[in-house]
């Protein structure tokens, strides 16, 4: 074993060596290398999270056609540790009536509930957390910590719009977990496994993203909602709810629902790259050619890449939607995305199981057909809807012109 | 694994035992249901460490888990249905006060 | 298969103590001056009108319990699907069956028209 | 004593504690989140006793839904909420005896269990406890009917539910 093939047993096993050199005991040896590990783990996670301020600021003034921070250093690349700075000496103020014990945990669970899914962000095949044989449950769990986390930001706060804009985000988050929920369970069925390392070796030869575009398509969407951000950003409808939940919030309480929205969608680029987009390999194969490939530095990177494409698409959407009003979000998701996730479930269920005895490529373009056929058919159906729509309208216009 | 079977079952009684009470003493009906929901993990607990201790190869104990689970979310989904019915049109949640079927 | 949890645990304490550093430091360093019209509720400048805790729609609490079921159902999907390769064909049918049943609950809070936001 | 035990005693006392300040914290919303931490400890214990997938499900569900779900209720009827009475009846003295003496009988009987003070033997080797779960809930042998009626109750929960709280429009 050597430290370019495998880093993390690697650095493992010599740390326990060295730790149970000393005479200490083995389980306790591997408890501090476990912590050893979470620490450097989360470290590199908060470090990214310091540059994904920069890069959704640079990107932001992009899409607006401004140049965004570009002052504090070369490129404004210091300008993320300026606004820490900011936010740690600015005075932290508490509503006088919040209750003070939740408002001051809220902000903590926010981040929290994030940081937890490193845990099991599978960075390249030696490089993860843990390799949980839930972890898509776990994925689902984490985002309820996330959601219990803003309604009591909300009610904490003592402030009628914060606690409309937790109600509004919690029902948009519940909501949309319906969709992503079953989304997750097409992952796996294809690879037949719960665990990401599992999904994603199962993809060394195609994308589930080949299999199931519709299924990756209704994940990105709600996993957006899930997110809370535009064009399902109610929490920041500042004309009418002044900023959300987080209004009252200031100081380095805010900078962390702020730093963990942030985290919070990159991590969701990765997840989509993991269940989708072949996560860190995926390559179609051509690691067999190009052994380098499989190097787990390689393989991070590739997931870096996938990951940050994934949180690109996210901030474009965002940069260039309006936001949705929450009745047209909530039709939306109940008479829309959950039934055809449902019938998607169904179908890439059945057709799974009858196609699986073909060759790999009939396999493959059976599947990719199905969801054609099913997305036609949605088309169909909503074109359908709309020429009735129109049809009772006109109807109605010429007693609107009276 | 070093956890006697016992330590188990005395913590589910004793989460039971609260559970109760909690049923029994609130005058709230929400707070009824939270208590309820006390009770029915406590039983939990119990389905689970007996699967783990008895037999871990026959998935009957999870598989009874999983079903209670479906049941607190419908007592969940109902009790609090029929809470908030009575308080839209009564103004209260207190359980004494909701008597309308008593005699 | 233990010390996953193990890890969990751990990562699941640290990643609380990791927020709450940041928060610490800033409360000995920032300033602390607060005031009352500072500590008043927010709302764009105007005076509060009445009691923060304001009464909601009770259609949150529809969208809220529909999910309640919804969730737990899909949840039970996980089993399934991860058995689905090694069992025969017929289970897919009686999954789709539990699909079926949940299809008809939507299809009934829809015809109910509880899913209108009025 | 191991760290394993040293872990569920840390554990069970935080269950009890929560539990406890659930019946009896004034504030119903403190309530629900001390029930939300009482449940989060049952999930630990799951984990302790390697059922990885009803460790997940309980935070899905229960904190995930349920919880939430109460929180919702709470803030419909939140008149109640900031109610100066007692929270508790006149005669909560008899509810604790009950409450008392049903653990103390719980715990005598749980105590003859045959093989109370067992400690368990390892998972059979290649077992994936998800893996089989799932083949008992859908295998016709072993518990695909209840598998099938929970989706049954569910339904009519829904059903229920949503026409006893009916606030949606007017047909």
């Amino acid at each position: 074993m050597n430290f370019w093939n495998d880093p993390i047993n690697f650095i493992a096993n010599w740390l326990t060596g060295l730790l149970t050199g000393w005479g200490l005991a083995a389980g306790l040896a591997t408890v501090l290398v476990y912590l050893v590990g979470i620490t450097v783990l989360i470290v590199f996670a908060m470090l990214l999270d310091i540059g994904l301020v920069w890069v959704e600021r640079k990107v932001v003034a992009r899409f607006q056609d401004r140049l965004g921070p570009n002052r504090v250093g070369p490129f404004g690349l210091i300008q993320p540790f300026a606004d820490i700075i900011k936010l740690v000496i600015k005075e932290d103020i508490t509503p006088a009536n919040a209750d003070k014990v939740i408002y001051n945990i809220a902000p903590v669970l926010a981040a929290t509930s994030v940081i937890a899914l490193w845990a099991i962000l599978p960075l390249s095949s030696r490089i993860f957390g843990v390799d949980l044989n839930v972890a898509l449950l776990y994925l689902v769990a984490t985002g309820a910590l996330g959601t219990l986390a803003i309604i009591m930001g909300g009610w904490a706060s003592n402030n009628k719009y914060a606690l409309l804009g937790a109600f509004r985000m919690v029902a948009n988050m519940v909501s949309y977990e319906i969709p992503m929920v079953v989304t997750l369970l097409i992952p796996t069925i294809l690879a037949d496994s719960m665990s990401v390392i599992g999904i994603t070796e199962a993809q060394r030869g195609l994308w589930f993203a080949v299999l199931s575009p519709l299924g990756a398509v209704i994940f990105l969407i709600s996993a957006i909602a899930e997110l809370g951000r535009s064009p399902f950003d109610l929490t920041e409808a500042e004309s009418e709810l002044t900023a959300g939940f987080n209004v009252e919030y200031s100081g380095m309480k805010f900078g962390w629902f702020y730093a963990s929205e942030l985290l919070h969608a990159f991590t969701f680029g990765g997840f989509a790259a993991v269940l989708f987009f072949g996560g860190y390999g995926g390559f179609f194969g051509l690691e067999k050619a190009l052994p380098w490939l499989t190097n787990p530095f390689i393989e991070a990177a590739v997931f870096i890449a996938k990951a940050m494409l994934g949180y690109w698409v996210i901030m474009w959407l965002k940069y260039s939607m309006p936001r949705v009003r929450i009745d047209h979000m909530l039709a939306f998701n109940w008479k829309f995305l959950v039934p055809l996730s449902l019938v998607l479930l169904a179908v890439t269920a059945t057709l799974h199981k009858i196609l699986i005895v073909l060759p790999g490529w009939q396999y493959a373009l059976g599947m990719f057909f199905s969801n054609v056929v099913i997305v036609a058919a949605t088309i169909e159906v909503l074109r359908d809807y709309g020429r009735k729509q129109r049809k009772a309208a006109e109807e109605l216009a010429p007693q609107a012109q009276l | 694994m070093s956890i006697p079977l016992s330590w188990y079952l005395i913590l589910s009684a004793g989460l039971f035992g609260v559970g109760l009470y909690g049923v029994l003493a609130r005058k709230n009906a929400i707070a009824i249901l939270l208590s309820v929901e006390l009770m029915l993990n406590a039983v939990n607990i119990n389905l689970v460490a007996f699967w783990r201790y008895l037999d871990p190869a026959q998935m009957a104990g999870q598989a009874f888990a999983i079903i209670v689970f479906a049941v607190a979310a419908a007592e969940v989904a109902v009790g609090l249905a029929l809470i908030i019915s009575v308080y839209r049109r009564r103004k209260t949640v207190v359980a004494d006060d909701i008597d309308l079927m008593k005699w | 298969m233990h010390n996953e949890w193990l890890y969990i645990g751990l990562f699941l304490i640290i990643g609380i103590i990791v927020p709450i550093v940041p928060l610490l430091l800033a409360r000995f360093i920032s300033p602390h001056k607060p005031n009352q019209i500072k500590q008043s509720t927010y709302e764009c400048g105007i005076e509060t009108v009445g009691e923060s805790w304001v009464q909601f729609k009770a259609q949150y609490y529809i969208f809220a319990l529909v999910f309640l079921v919804f969730d737990v159902e899909t949840v039970f999907l996980f089993p399934w699907a991860l058995s689905l390769n090694q069992l025969p064909l017929f289970v897919v049918l009686e999954g789709i069956l539990f699909i079926g049943i949940l299809v008809a609950g939507l299809v009934y809070v829809w015809r109910k028209g509880m899913l209108e936001w009025v | 004593m191991t760290a394993e035990q040293i872990i569920f005693l840390l554990t069970g006392a935080l269950i009890l504690v929560s539990a406890l300040l659930v019946v009896t914290v004034r504030n119903l919303l403190h309530a629900a989140l001390w029930l939300v931490v009482a449940l989060f400890g049952v999930a630990v214990l799951y984990a302790i006793l390697q059922a990885s997938f009803l460790a997940v499900v309980q935070v899905v569900v229960y904190i995930g839904a349920i919880a939430i779900l109460f929180i919702f209720a709470v803030m419909l009827t939140r008149r109640e909420m900031r109610d100066t009475g007692p929270q508790t009846r006149p005669n909560w003295w008899i509810a604790a005896l009950l409450g008392a003496l049903v653990l103390t009988g719980l715990i005598v009987i749980m105590l003859a269990v045959p093989g109370a003070d067992r400690t368990p033997a390892a998972l059979p080797e290649g077992l994936d406890t998800v893996w089989a779960l799932g083949n008992a809930l859908v295998s016709p042998e072993a518990y695909v009917l209840p598998f099938e009626v929970a989706s049954v109750l569910l339904l009519a929960a829904l059903v229920g539910a949503v026409y006893v709280a009916g606030v949606g429009k007017k047909s």
